[in-house]
């Protein structure tokens, strides 16, 4: 078993802000991280990290539009330490030499982004999460902070007393995937969980493959409530094939969205007759599909983005970047061909429910970046807000869990912050785990044993879970069964039919139903390659329980939500219901059988309270 | 639910539950059975709609399985589909012929830098090659054959997967982390003039996939060779101006140790293989040149 | 190579191995690089009879150069020796940042040139002696 | 990695005098294929034209700039390249010295020689 004061599971942005956070706080500190940290996929991120930096924009101006881009879904205290604290810590990363892209003056970039109100986007070229993960990488090599790399994170160490608010989070459990021994990591203060984004749930995704939502899955089996679960972003251009995100740029620069009857339907179809192509990512992915299912797709599945009659010149001088994705992906020539594309699943605004420390319900165990939501985007994401999230929590999680006081925080957590419990959502099925079986329960991902959090110590509290998990890989590997790679394509399959941008009560049941049979199918998968050295099937049918359980999370809070707001669109509710869903949606395990709650969206900020208001640019 | 599990278990005896067992051992063979014919009816209708096949021939090496230790390819048909890159194929000869085929991906966008792989014998990212592009120009556009195995000149952990510890280890070498010799107050930015950044702009966008280094004959023969990528790492810094001189006398120190800048024989083969179109030679030499300039001044 | 670890059997399986411009151009400066201090130190050899006298040396020069194989082996001295000094210069240029966008097309040039000077003096080399 | 910070040759000068003579080398290297094969046949050569140009101080001392450049450039060429295949240890000190030796006798009779057909030192036979 390892031992640090503080483990940080996840090596992208956010955990590795929380790592030099703790670092710098006097921490032993240890990243554990099942990608090298380069490797993580905030290296894909373009556009930039917006910061109030200059003369002339202010904070409170960020906050604002990030309430309103939020459709009043943000919590105030945590939007407002975002946008105060996202200055200083870009300031931070540029101190550590972070290559941002320069104006004459010899200052830091900013551009304009949708949604803001000032153009507070700063950036370095079109790559600005490559610069902002290497940055931060070189600075944990410089402080020699200890990194266990390709180390496969399967459970946490968690205590098992009946109420999740009473649980502690002692440590957790890794699959060292060099030669599968599964080791124990004990953590003193805390456990950081930042493992990312979840699109795999999906089929077609702007999502790296490692991006299965391990830690939200992780932490709510573990009783920590995930909170807005429905809120998925798509974004309108991405490649059909590999989902490579082809940047708003193009349509910015005048690109045209075709059907394959060569019609521009944005406005031959009436969905945006002023604004066109350029209308919100929203609306162009909703148009796009309903081209598509209407019948007018290309080959049943996308429209064409065109840029040809831009001019060579201008292509290569504004949008070289798109003609290599275009070639390097699909094979495409954007200058003598029109670009195959469709919407495809980007970000995930809900996540493991913080407070804004980054705090959970259970004690010792943190969360931030994408996988967490401390509700900074409600139920849209503005662009260029991701970043300054993953470090401006990352450093707050980093900072409290290595023993820094941040003051009383004013999100509450956990299920005592329930004002209301949703008792008939009518789903089909019954979600959750699956009746008692026999030692499938070991394969399936364990479950607390039951002692009502008598263990002594917490070093036993990590070794139990080590055993339940070493049962778990044993037996995935001891038996026949399927592949988890069906089980996994049929889920996202599934969810990006029915759970996608357009959402229907009879669909988002219909996908519950799958995501129960493939919960189901999943009492018999097995692992085939029976190898002890980098054994991915291991992993990958692992991630695949988690997709499972992440994929019904978003399905019921999907149902619950009959209204459409922001990212989430209902085709029997086609309006925002302020009235009766101002709130968060809570999906908590309650050990085996969900249970639906809402808590109360916090719109009084200590600068000012804000005031919802239709959203409209 | 564990309670109940172990409470069923305790009631059987011993025989029914012997006979139990192995009807369930038995119906996982079945279901085992079932599910691998399905995986390959998937593929076999796959591979009769699909309009062209091509062959993946793909390095296996396992030193845990008997019949994997000793080196060897299979060879898996795969459909063609448009747009359809090197990992693309590799993803679906994992997910419809054998689980147990092994290889690095993350992004599939040429960022994360998990997949460099010796595709027909050159250094290219899995997830940034097209098939069309193997092919021969003038014959077929899908090459019949395509042939995937992994770094050379880097130790193989298990089929197309190399052990990178080395090639870390190199780059840790540089000290590849911004260190100025002073940094103005805490609230205020560093000035960088735009030309500045320019100049180091391509040597910031190294993924470290490791291609170059496994192209270069140099680094093979001779492993403690810092390798084009940490050199340019080292370039990275020493030519970014908000560093400082004293900063920029320790890096050149670096650079021109034992196995550093003078062991490159400007074979090009690292700029020729990078996915990220750094010219790595070009700023090795530009080193080699700085440094003999900084010597003079001493001389 | 005693510096390189061992890697093991896997490295020599069927591994395929692509030599580009600028390898062969390595392999090829490396070689004649040694053919000529090779050379070197056999024509101070030769040269030395000076030191023995006159007639010595004279007879050792013409005598060699009555031999048609010492003609080839000339021919093919020059052919090291221009290869090795165009080479040397893009190496030089190269060394100065110069071209390196067209590296392996001064590579290729430089072996044509090669053939095209070597061709071109072959009837000096050769003449007299058959 | 304990020995990166130790120094293979600092200031790469022999790396730089590789360069620097073999820039001379070209003109010089040039020029006596010119002299030796094309304006005067190699076959034609005796001892007399020899004895001639070697007379004149300027071809001489040409002559001998011409031998030390490319002693030391290939001598220093060979072991570069020895080094670059992993030459290291004692076997590297070996090669050292023994390259240095062989670089002194060959320079050392070169200039004889050359002193020989400048008629300056007459061999033993004359
Ligand atoms: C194409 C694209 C473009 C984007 N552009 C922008 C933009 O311009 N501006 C913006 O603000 N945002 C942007 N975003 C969003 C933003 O990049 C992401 O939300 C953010 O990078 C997520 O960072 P993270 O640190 O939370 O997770 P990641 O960077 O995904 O890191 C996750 C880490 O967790 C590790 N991990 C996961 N599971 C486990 C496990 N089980 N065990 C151990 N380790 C594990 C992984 O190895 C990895 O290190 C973009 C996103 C995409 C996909
Ligand atoms: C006439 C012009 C010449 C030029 C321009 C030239 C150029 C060069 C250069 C640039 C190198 C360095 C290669 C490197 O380190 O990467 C080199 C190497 C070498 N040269 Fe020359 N050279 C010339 C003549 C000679 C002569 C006359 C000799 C023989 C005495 C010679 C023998 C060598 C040797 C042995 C090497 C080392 C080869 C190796 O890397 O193994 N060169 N030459
Ligand atoms: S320099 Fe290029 S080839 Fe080398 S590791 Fe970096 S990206 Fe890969
Ligand atoms: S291939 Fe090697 S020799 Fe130099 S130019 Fe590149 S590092
Ligand atoms: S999968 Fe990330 S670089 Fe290819």
């Amino acid at each position: 078993m390892y031992e640090h004061d503080v483990i940080v599971v996840g090596a992208g942005g956010a955990g590795l802000r929380a790592a030099i956070a703790a670092h710098e706080e006097g921490a032993d500190v240890a990243l554990v991280s099942k990608l090298h940290p380069v490797r993580s996929h905030t290296g894909a991120a373009e556009g930039g990290i917006n910061a109030a930096l200059r003369d002339g924009d202010d904070w409170t101006d960020h906050a604002y539009d990030t309430m309103k881009g939020s459709d009043y879904l943000g919590d105030a205290p945590a939007i407002e330490t975002l946008c105060e604290t996202s200055p200083e810590e870009v300031i931070q990363l540029e101190h550590w030499g972070m290559p941002f892209s320069r104006e004459d003056d010899g200052r830091v970039s900013q551009r304009p982004f949708g949604g803001l109100s000032f153009p507070r986007t700063t950036y370095a070229g079109a790559e600005t999460g490559h610069h902002l993960l290497h940055t931060m990488y070189e600075q944990v090599v410089k402080r020699g902070i200890k990194v266990y790399d390709e180390f496969y994170v399967m459970d946490l160490a968690v205590t098992d007393e009946a109420d999740p608010e009473n649980r502690e989070c002692h440590g957790c459990v890794a699959y060292d995937i060099k030669n599968g021994e599964i080791v124990g990591f004990r953590a003193n203060n805390g456990v950081v969980l930042a493992t990312g984004g979840d699109g795999q749930a999906f089929d077609h995704t702007t999502n790296a493959v490692a991006n299965t939502g391990d830690g939200p899955a992780m932490a709510y089996r573990a009783g920590v409530p995930v909170e807005d679960m429905e809120f998925v972003q798509f974004h309108p251009t991405t490649l059909p094939s590999t989902g490579v995100l082809i940047s708003e740029g193009v349509r910015g620069e005048g690109g045209i969205l075709y059907n394959a009857e060569g019609e521009r339907f944005m406005f031959e179809y009436g969905y945006a007759n002023n604004a066109g192509e350029l209308a919100s990512r929203d609306v162009v992915s909703r148009a796009e599909l309903t081209e598509v299912n209407e019948g007018r797709g290309v080959e049943d599945e996308y429209v064409y983005l065109d840029m040809r009659h831009l001019g060579e010149e201008r292509v290569l001088d504004r949008l070289e970047n798109i003609l290599h994705l275009a070639e390097d992906f699909e094979g495409v020539d954007g200058l003598v061909e029109p670009m195959p594309v469709k919407p495809g699943q980007h970000y995930h605004m809900g996540g493991i429910e913080v407070n804004e420390h980054g705090e959970t319900c259970v004690s010792g165990l943190y969360a931030a970046g994408e996988c967490a939501c401390v509700s900074v985007h409600g139920s849209n994401r503005l662009g260029g807000n991701a970043l300054p999230e993953l470090i401006v929590f990352g450093a707050q999680a980093g900072y409290h869990a290595a023993g820094r006081d941040l003051g009383e925080a004013l999100v509450e957590t956990g299920p005592s912050a329930a004002i209301e419990h949703e008792d008939d959502l009518g789903a089909p099925v019954e979600p959750g785990a699956l009746g008692p079986t026999d030692d499938d329960v070991a394969a399936d991902g364990g479950e607390r044993a039951a002692d009502g959090g008598q263990l002594a110590t917490p070093a036993e509290t990590v070794e139990r879970t080590v055993e339940q998990q070493r049962q778990r890989v044993e037996r995935l590997k001891g038996r026949d069964g399927r592949n988890h790679a069906e089980i996994r394509d049929k889920l996202q399959k599934a969810m990006t039919r029915w759970v996608n941008v357009f959402r229907e009560e009879e669909g988002l049941k219909k996908a519950l139903e799958i995501i129960r049979e493939c919960r189901e199918e999943y009492q018999h998968v097995a692992v085939s390659d029976p190898s002890d050295t980098y054994n991915t099937d291991v992993i990958h049918t692992i991630e695949t329980r988690n997709l499972i359980d992440v994929a019904e999370t978003i399905t019921l809070g999907a149902l619950a939500r009959d209204e459409f707001r922001g990212a989430h669109w209902r085709a029997e509710h086609q309006e925002r219901k302020d009235d009766e869903w101002l709130k968060h949606t809570m999906v908590q395990w309650s050990d085996g059988s969900p249970e639906l709650y809402y808590t109360d969206v916090i719109l009084e900020g200590a600068e000012k309270a804000y005031e919802p208001k239709v959203r409209s640019y | 639910m564990s309670t109940q599990v172990t409470e069923q278990e305790q009631t059987e005896d011993p025989a029914e539950d012997q006979s139990e067992h192995q009807q369930r051992r038995l119906a996982e063979k079945a279901e085992r059975r079932e599910a691998r014919d399905r995986m390959r009816e998937r593929a076999e209708t796959d591979l009769e709609k699909a309009d062209t096949v091509f062959d993946l021939k793909v390095f296996r090496y396992d030193p845990d399985i008997p019949e994997k230790e000793k080196p060897r390819f299979d060879t898996f048909p795969v459909p063609f589909t448009k747009g359809m890159t090197v990992l693309d194929a590799l993803m679906y000869a994992r997910d419809h012929y054998d689980s147990s085929l092994t290889f690095r991906h993350s992004c599939r966008q040429a960022v994360c830098g998990s997949d460099a792989l010796f595709v027909n014998g050159t250094q290219h990212l899995g997830c940034k090659t097209q098939i069309v592009d193997l092919g021969d120009e003038d014959d077929a556009r899908v090459p019949g054959t395509v042939r995937v195995e992994p770094l050379p000149h880097q130790e193989v952990v298990k089929d197309l997967v190399v052990d990178m510890e080395h090639f870390y280890d190199q780059m840790n070498a540089v000290e590849p982390f911004f260190d100025p010799d002073d940094l103005p107050a805490p609230d205020e930015e560093q000035r960088q003039a735009r030309e500045n950044r320019e100049k180091i702009k391509m040597s910031t966008r190294c993924i470290w996939c490791g291609a170059c280094m496994s192209s270069c004959n140099i680094a093979a023969g001779d492993n403690e060779y810092l390798g084009p990528a940490a050199i340019n790492k080292a370039y990275r810094f020493a030519m970014d101006e908000r560093e400082g001189e004293g900063k920029k006398q320790e890096r050149l120190e670096i650079i021109e140790q034992e196995h550093g800048v003078w062991r490159c024989q400007t074979q090009f083969s690292c700029t020729e293989v990078c996915p990220k179109d750094i010219p790595l030679t070009e700023h090795i030499q530009e080193l080699k040149r700085e440094a003999v300039k900084n010597n003079l001044k001493f001389w | 190579m005693s510096q390189s670890y061992d890697r093991g059997l896997v490295e020599d399986f069927g591994r395929w191995r692509e030599f580009s411009a600028g390898m062969w151009a390595w392999i090829f400066h490396k070689f004649t690089g040694w053919v000529l201090i090779g050379y070197l130190f056999t024509h101070i050899a030769v040269l030395s009879t000076a030191t023995i006298g006159e007639a010595a040396y004279t007879n050792t020069i013409s005598g060699l150069e009555s031999l048609l194989v010492v003609r080839f082996l000339e021919v093919g001295l020059l052919a090291v020796a221009v290869f090795h000094i165009l080479n040397g210069l893009r190496l030089l240029f190269v060394d100065l940042g110069v071209g390196l966008e067209a590296q392996d097309r001064s590579f290729y040039a430089s072996l044509v040139l090669t053939g095209a000077i070597v061709v071109a003096s072959v009837p000096t080399f050769l003449a007299g002696a058959i | 990695m304990a020995d990166y910070y130790s120094s293979f040759d600092p200031k790469g000068s022999r790396w730089f005098l590789q360069r620097l003579t073999a820039a001379f080398l070209v003109v010089v290297l040039a020029f006596h294929f010119m002299l030796l094969h094309f304006v005067n046949h190699a076959a034609d050569v005796t001892f007399m034209q020899t004895h001639l140009r070697m007379q004149q101080p300027g071809y001489f001392l040409t002559m001998v700039a011409f031998l030390v450049t490319a002693t030391f450039h290939g001598v220093n060429g060979v072991y570069n390249a020895l080094v670059n295949q992993g030459l290291d240890g004692t076997p590297k000190t070996v090669v050292k010295y023994g390259l240095i030796l062989a670089s002194v006798l060959l320079i050392a009779q070169g200039i004889r020689v050359a002193m020989a057909m400048a008629g300056i030192i007459i061999g033993p036979a004359a």
